[in-house]
């Protein structure tokens, strides 16, 4: 295996009294679909946003590219290259799924209208429409504010962001759980298809089968630690289930 | 299940990128969530209008009231940017006097001591002067709502404090005079074409503004900020500097708000700005502007400002007793909004 | 075990401080005010203390009256902003040994204070109609009364003053007054729209600076400077220079340095057990661009 | 899957439901969100009473900073109900008015034009009247608010304007006299083991919002409303019954507060109290009070009312120019907030 | 089959331009767990919505045990013996766990306190905490507000809240979407166990095996109709997607 792409050792997250993670290791190598697993409350989005730059761990340590890193803010990330399919979207509802998808990367016009900061919402929208066709998510308006849209449509708006900008890492916590049968395994198809272009996928999902048919790794998180490293076509849903339900433990300090 | 032919699944319901640059200009005009509070003014323009025609209907009336509300419109254009990002700005009236303070004083002792002679260079430098206080409180308000997370409305409120009291103590407390004549007579007063220069200025302003805000990268910043801060961190909108530059445009808007009311009034007047704030909320709500961010236009502001001040005119102009203007144009403009608001819900149940 | 505010009773040493209150602060009537009473304080050798609120209302003055209290300083100027509001915690500063002297506005309880300086408000008023009248010269035409806040007490007197007094001149049409929120933009949007619907304004009085200014600034808009006569009330320095440029006709002047060291002369007298006269009344000049360099002396100041 | 022994799942981390209630009691007293802003309350006291100890830490100083925040207080108990719900009151200082005016004339007109000498029969009629005429124009708010759905800030500038007009149409535009003095020598200035009245009644009505606001059902729908107003909704609450009774409830105490202002300055006031409504919400926002509504305690808005009225005085006292007063006063609120705020933020992250 | 306990024919709701729902009819027999399913967009939510009283239909008509019906608001729904859990949740964030279980339905103290709306803090906290405990979910802590629980731990919450009041008939627009593995089943299990007692479950979900293992009945909607219905135990996955994607036509106008 080449060397990780991105190293995260004994993080610790404290919310007031609450302890998120109590030393969660994680890894990600390039160019490889790698789940990250464990029950509600296992700390598995806390780790995200530790390691997608919106919360700063109480403690550990971050490598990236065998380098460490210290990441102050969600832009340091995107700027090292990662992107997040967050749990909860972090949409605008106001703003229009076009407008959603561009947010912080807009398209400008051309010449010195573009350089004045004026946007080319004609091409974002059609590129945006594109990107959803691709997705197999259809609209009935494209004009509407994403507060307005399914539950679905909102989730695949930030699965086809992320995909979209990702260089180096893109973090999915969950983002086939409100997709319908078809998006969900063209979304699993963009998985693959992004990871054959050298970029680690990191997907979190509770779908056992779907862990299984797509991943090449697998770390289960338990109680804010990792508990369990599995390769992905050598292990079985009850496997899986029993690490992450504290019947099957692994290693004791990750 | 990847056996599922593809067009079907996207079948009649997946928009086609060609048509919808047009459908949506066309709704944009038709369904615009200005529309109808842009008839309720039109409409209480035909009331006054058909009550008393000679007095009303007159490009006397038309003139003042446009010249009236400029200064007003000035400070709601800015507003309109801070309550899109859910933020409050209570500060734009003090920002006001203080800049109109410091410019005039600046003049004079440019002139030695009275600058009503002075020629343009002196009055060049006065609008800098005012732009540069504007743009220094709002600074501030900037770096302590986005830097320090202190609530909008305790540091606005704070500045609203301070920036009168600074204004008052370099001013010694009294109105500053000596505003130059050429200023006075050109922008203060002037007209271009019968179209005052106040209100040019305002106009120009007010349509600046409304293409920041609908056609570049910072009006969307502004409402994807309002919209969910927390977003807009997320996919890397430096949310911080964003909010400086709204405050501080916000804050530059009153510094030229000060300098257009010295301009008119002829003098830096310390008083008698305590009810500009609300004025300005008032105007941007009004105008469809929702105060928790998110959703809002500046053409609706345009229209949210002068409601009020034609209410106001119009009632002296139809000899309404004092005590009732106040209670008449409450009752229209909850009238208004209700109006405005049960129209926009029905279009969008429609 | 009931009681009254105050109760714990305590007695002022007898020390060389005195403060002014006056009624609201950054106006001109009052910042000339506030010169002579440093002026004559200091020539007295007391140390001075001056303390405004932000408005003319109670609730913003009394606290400021209860702060000062504390302090105990040997005697207090105050112009109070009511009548009746003001009187218990003035009734403090007696009680407190502290010398109390009205100056400009006075309680309707005239045992509070040792003396009283007033200057009469409703009289200015009165003095406006008259002034209004010389300067109409028999044309007829409406007159406007631009007041502030409904409820201000010293606008309100000038106001009813002039509203009694223009009655008596048959050519003058009184139309009414407006209120402006003491808002100089308000002020000239009403001054226009007054305009817009009696074109045959021939007057308007303001019955304070805020309201002057903005008359000045509507009728300016509307190419009406000097048609319409316009009568001011004080004389601040830019409401000379404008008296002087023709923008306002004439202005009603009190003379606030007088009452600053008036109040002073009598506080002192008050101090020392000398005898204090009771009531003072000073003087109102109507001042027009003809005799301003007469009553140059009425010019209030800006700065002390 | 079903295989999962189940006393697995739910081992260390699960809550046993003994020690919660315990645990929570002392986190709530040591973690309180309202204790930073006490500490900055006492700061200020001390740091005037180190400077002027004979004139700060006196009795009488505490009377009378007490006595003259009583108003307001009852004023922010109620907006703070409001803001809490994420709505906005701006019309309390007019509805003051307007009851303190009812009031006083009703008790005029009941004692042949002069109530000076009246009884206990009259002021008890004119409670009632101040209290019904401020419930009036809360149920009115009420209605627009949350049967109309009119935005708050409007319909209540709208009452703002018309509670104020409607006081001066009926007193005529002049502040009303004729106060009995049995009501002004006990609720006004009486004492009552050395504290004023005004003070036990202020603290009677804030000591019954904390308790309605915390331990109540009516309180938790006002934090669920305030939370998320659709969720609110559709678990059934009548949120538009709950927000008339919240706005009724603002107009109610304001209408005390009219009363007691009465009671206090002897005089119905038709001016002073424009800027109630601004000192208010400032109260409620810097006791911790978030104006997007969802949170918030009555105990912080206490603290956050006597803050400003603490430093005014201190300023006075110490003798501090005019000017500089709302500057100093400004640069404290705002240091104030950003303390509190960082300490919260600390302890949040801890 | 008994007669229906709830019947939706013909429904009709517009939003602005956009058609949620254009014509779709829904039936839901006592005592039985019947499955909606369909695409993403296709009108679920809308049509859960318009049944909950939430939103008001555009047309069409309701019968409540054989009665019309008109829901005017979600009050209306729930004294009628219906509760949701909605896809977007609907819960106060800044309220803990406990108070979003018994929001609208506090406990109140004993005696005259509790007439005085006071309320019995400690009582809901504990009940709350078992009720937690039943559908597997571990917190941390109970006094935290539930914006800062996890999606699954907020989600029991949702669920656990609708099961403990409906009387009639539940509905449950995706109400496993964030669960853990365990959560799921206990869910499944919570529903089966509702289903016994006389009460209707509707189940939304995008999970073709379980809406399989727990439905008595499945209707499909498309395009805002329903255009399928299947008895649970006879039809496959495949069927499912067929009439999910319009590949497959059972009604036309339903
Ligand atoms: N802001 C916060 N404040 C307090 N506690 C928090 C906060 N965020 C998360 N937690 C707690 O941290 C723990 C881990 O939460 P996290 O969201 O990481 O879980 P998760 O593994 O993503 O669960 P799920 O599968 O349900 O999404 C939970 O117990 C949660 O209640
Ligand atoms: N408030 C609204 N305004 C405009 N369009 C809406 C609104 N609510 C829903 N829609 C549209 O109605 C259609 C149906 O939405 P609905 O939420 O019912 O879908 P769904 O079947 O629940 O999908 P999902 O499986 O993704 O949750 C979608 O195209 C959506 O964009
Ligand atoms: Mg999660
Ligand atoms: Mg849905």
């Amino acid at each position: 295996m080449s060397e990780p792409l991105l190293e995260a050792r004994e993080l610790v997250k404290h919310y007031g009294s609450v302890e998120a993670l109590r030393g969660a290791s994680f890894t990600a190598y390039p160019g490889e679909v790698v789940s990250l697993i464990g029950d509600n409350g296992a700390g598995k989005s806390t780790l995200v946003k530790c390691l997608s730059g919106v919360e700063r761990p109480t403690g550990g340590t971050l490598l990236f590219e065998g380098e460490p890193l210290e990441l102050t803010s969600p832009t340091d990330a995107r700027d090292h290259g990662i992107e997040t399919v967050f749990q909860d979207l972090a949409v605008a509802p106001d703003l229009d799924p076009a407008a959603n998808l561009y947010l912080g990367r807009e398209l400008r016009k051309p010449g010195v209208l573009g350089w004045l900061g004026v946007l080319d919402k004609h091409e974002m929208r059609k590129r945006a429409a594109e990107h959803f066709y691709r997705l197999g998510v259809s609209l009935q308006s494209i004009d509407v504010p994403i507060a307005a849209l399914s539950g679905g449509q909102r989730q695949s708006v930030a699965v086809a962001r992320s995909v979209a900008w990702a260089s180096k890492i893109v973090f999915m916590d969950e983002p086939t759980a409100a997709l319908g049968v078809v998006q969900r395994e063209r979304v699993l198809d963009v998985i693959k298809r992004v990871r054959d272009e050298g970029i680690a996928v990191v997907l979190i999902s509770h779908n056992m089968p779907e862990v299984l048919s797509v991943s090449d790794r697998i770390e289960v998180l338990r109680l804010g630690r990792r508990v369990a490293r599995f390769k992905g076509p050598d292990t079985s849903v009850e496997e899986l289930v029993g690490a992450m339900t504290g019947a099957l433990t692994q290693e004791d300090a990750a | 299940m990847s056996t599922v032919p593809e067009s079907k699944t996207n079948g009649e319901t997946t928009l086609s990128s060609e048509d919808e640059g047009h459908t949506s200009l066309a709704k944009r005009l038709a369904g615009a969530n200005t529309l109808w509070i842009g008839v309720v003014l039109l409409l209480l323009i035909a009331v006054f209008g058909a009550i008393r025609p000679d007095a009303v209907l007159t490009t006397f009336t038309l003139q003042t009231t446009l010249v009236e509300t400029s200064v007003l419109l000035v400070l709601a254009v800015g507003m309109t940017f801070v309550i899109i990002t859910s933020g409050i700005d209570l500060s734009v009236g003090s920002v006001l006097v203080f800049s109109g303070v410091t410019s005039a004083m600046t003049m004079n002792a440019m002139s030695g001591g009275d600058a009503t002679k002075a020629g343009w260079g002196v009055v060049w430098v006065g609008l800098l002067v005012a732009l540069v206080s504007g743009a220094a409180w709002g600074l501030l308000n900037g770096l302590l709502i986005a830097k320090s997370k202190i609530p909008p409305l305790i540091v606005t409120l704070g500045s609203f404090g301070a920036a009168l009291g600074a204004g008052q103590l370099i001013s010694n407390g009294s109105n500053v005079a000596g505003v130059p004549e050429v200023l006075g007579n050109t922008l203060g007063t002037g007209t271009y074409l019968g179209i005052p220069n106040l209100v040019l200025l305002a106009a120009v302003v007010a349509a600046i503004g409304a293409l920041l805000l609908t056609t570049t990268r910072f009006g969307r910043y502004t409402y994807a900020i309002g919209s969910n801060e927390e977003a807009a961190r997320r996919v890397g909108i430096s949310v911080t500097g964003h909010l400086m530059k709204i405050y501080l445009l916000a804050g530059v808007l009153a510094g030229l708000a000060g300098f257009m009311a010295m301009a008119y009034f002829r003098v830096a007047s310390v008083t008698g700005h305590d009810t500009d704030n609300l004025n300005a909320i008032a105007g941007v709500v009004l105008g469809g502007t929702s105060l928790f961010g998110g959703a809002g236009s500046v053409v609706g502001t345009v229209l949210g400002v002068f409601i009020p001040a034609v209410l106001r005119k119009g009632f002296v102009i139809l000899g309404v007793n004092v005590y009732w203007q106040p209670i008449a144009v409450a009752i229209v403009l909850v009238a208004a909004v209700w109006f405005d608001q049960s129209r926009r819900r029905a279009r969008n149940q429609r | 075990g009931g009681g009254q505010i105050g109760d714990s009773g305590n007695q002022a040493s007898s020390n060389k401080k005195m403060v002014l209150l006056p009624g609201v602060a950054a106006e001109p009537f009052y910042i000339s005010m506030e010169c002579g009473f440093r002026d004559a304080a200091k020539a007295a050798g007391y140390e001075v203390d001056v303390q405004a609120p932000a408005s003319f209302d109670a609730p913003q003055q009394i606290p400021l009256v209860t702060g000062v209290l504390a302090n105990k300083p040997a005697a207090v100027l105050i112009a109070p902003t009511d009548d009746k509001a003001l009187a218990a915690p003035m009734k403090q500063l007696k009680d407190a040994g502290i010398k109390v002297v009205e100056v400009d506005t006075k309680l309707e309880d005239t045992s509070v204070a040792v003396s009283t300086i007033s200057s009469n408000n409703e009289q200015g008023g009165q003095l406006a109609a008259q002034t209004l009248n010389k300067l109409a010269a028999g044309k007829s035409g409406s007159v406007l009364v631009l007041n502030t806040k409904a409820g201000t007490s010293t606008t309100d007197a000038r106001a009813k003053g002039f509203e009694d007094e223009i009655k008596k001149y048959p050519n003058l049409k009184y139309i009414g007054q407006q209120y402006t929120d003491n808002q100089p933009d308000q002020a000239a949007s009403k001054v226009t729209a007054t305009l817009a619907a009696n074109p045959d304004l021939i007057g308007v009085f303001a019955t304070n600076l805020n309201t002057g200014e903005g008359a000045a600034t509507g009728l300016r808009n509307a190419g009406k400077t000097g048609a319409v006569n316009l009568v001011g009330f004080d004389a601040s320095p830019k409401q000379v220079q404008d008296l002087q440029g023709g923008v306002v006709q004439a202005l009603i002047a009190q003379d606030p340095a007088g009452i600053g060291k008036q109040g002073v002369e009598q506080a002192i007298a008050a101090i020392e057990g000398k005898e204090v006269k009771r009531d003072i009344e000073t003087n109102l000049v109507a001042i027009t661009k003809d005799d301003a360099s007469a009553n140059e002396k009425y010019f209030y100041k800006q700065k002390c």
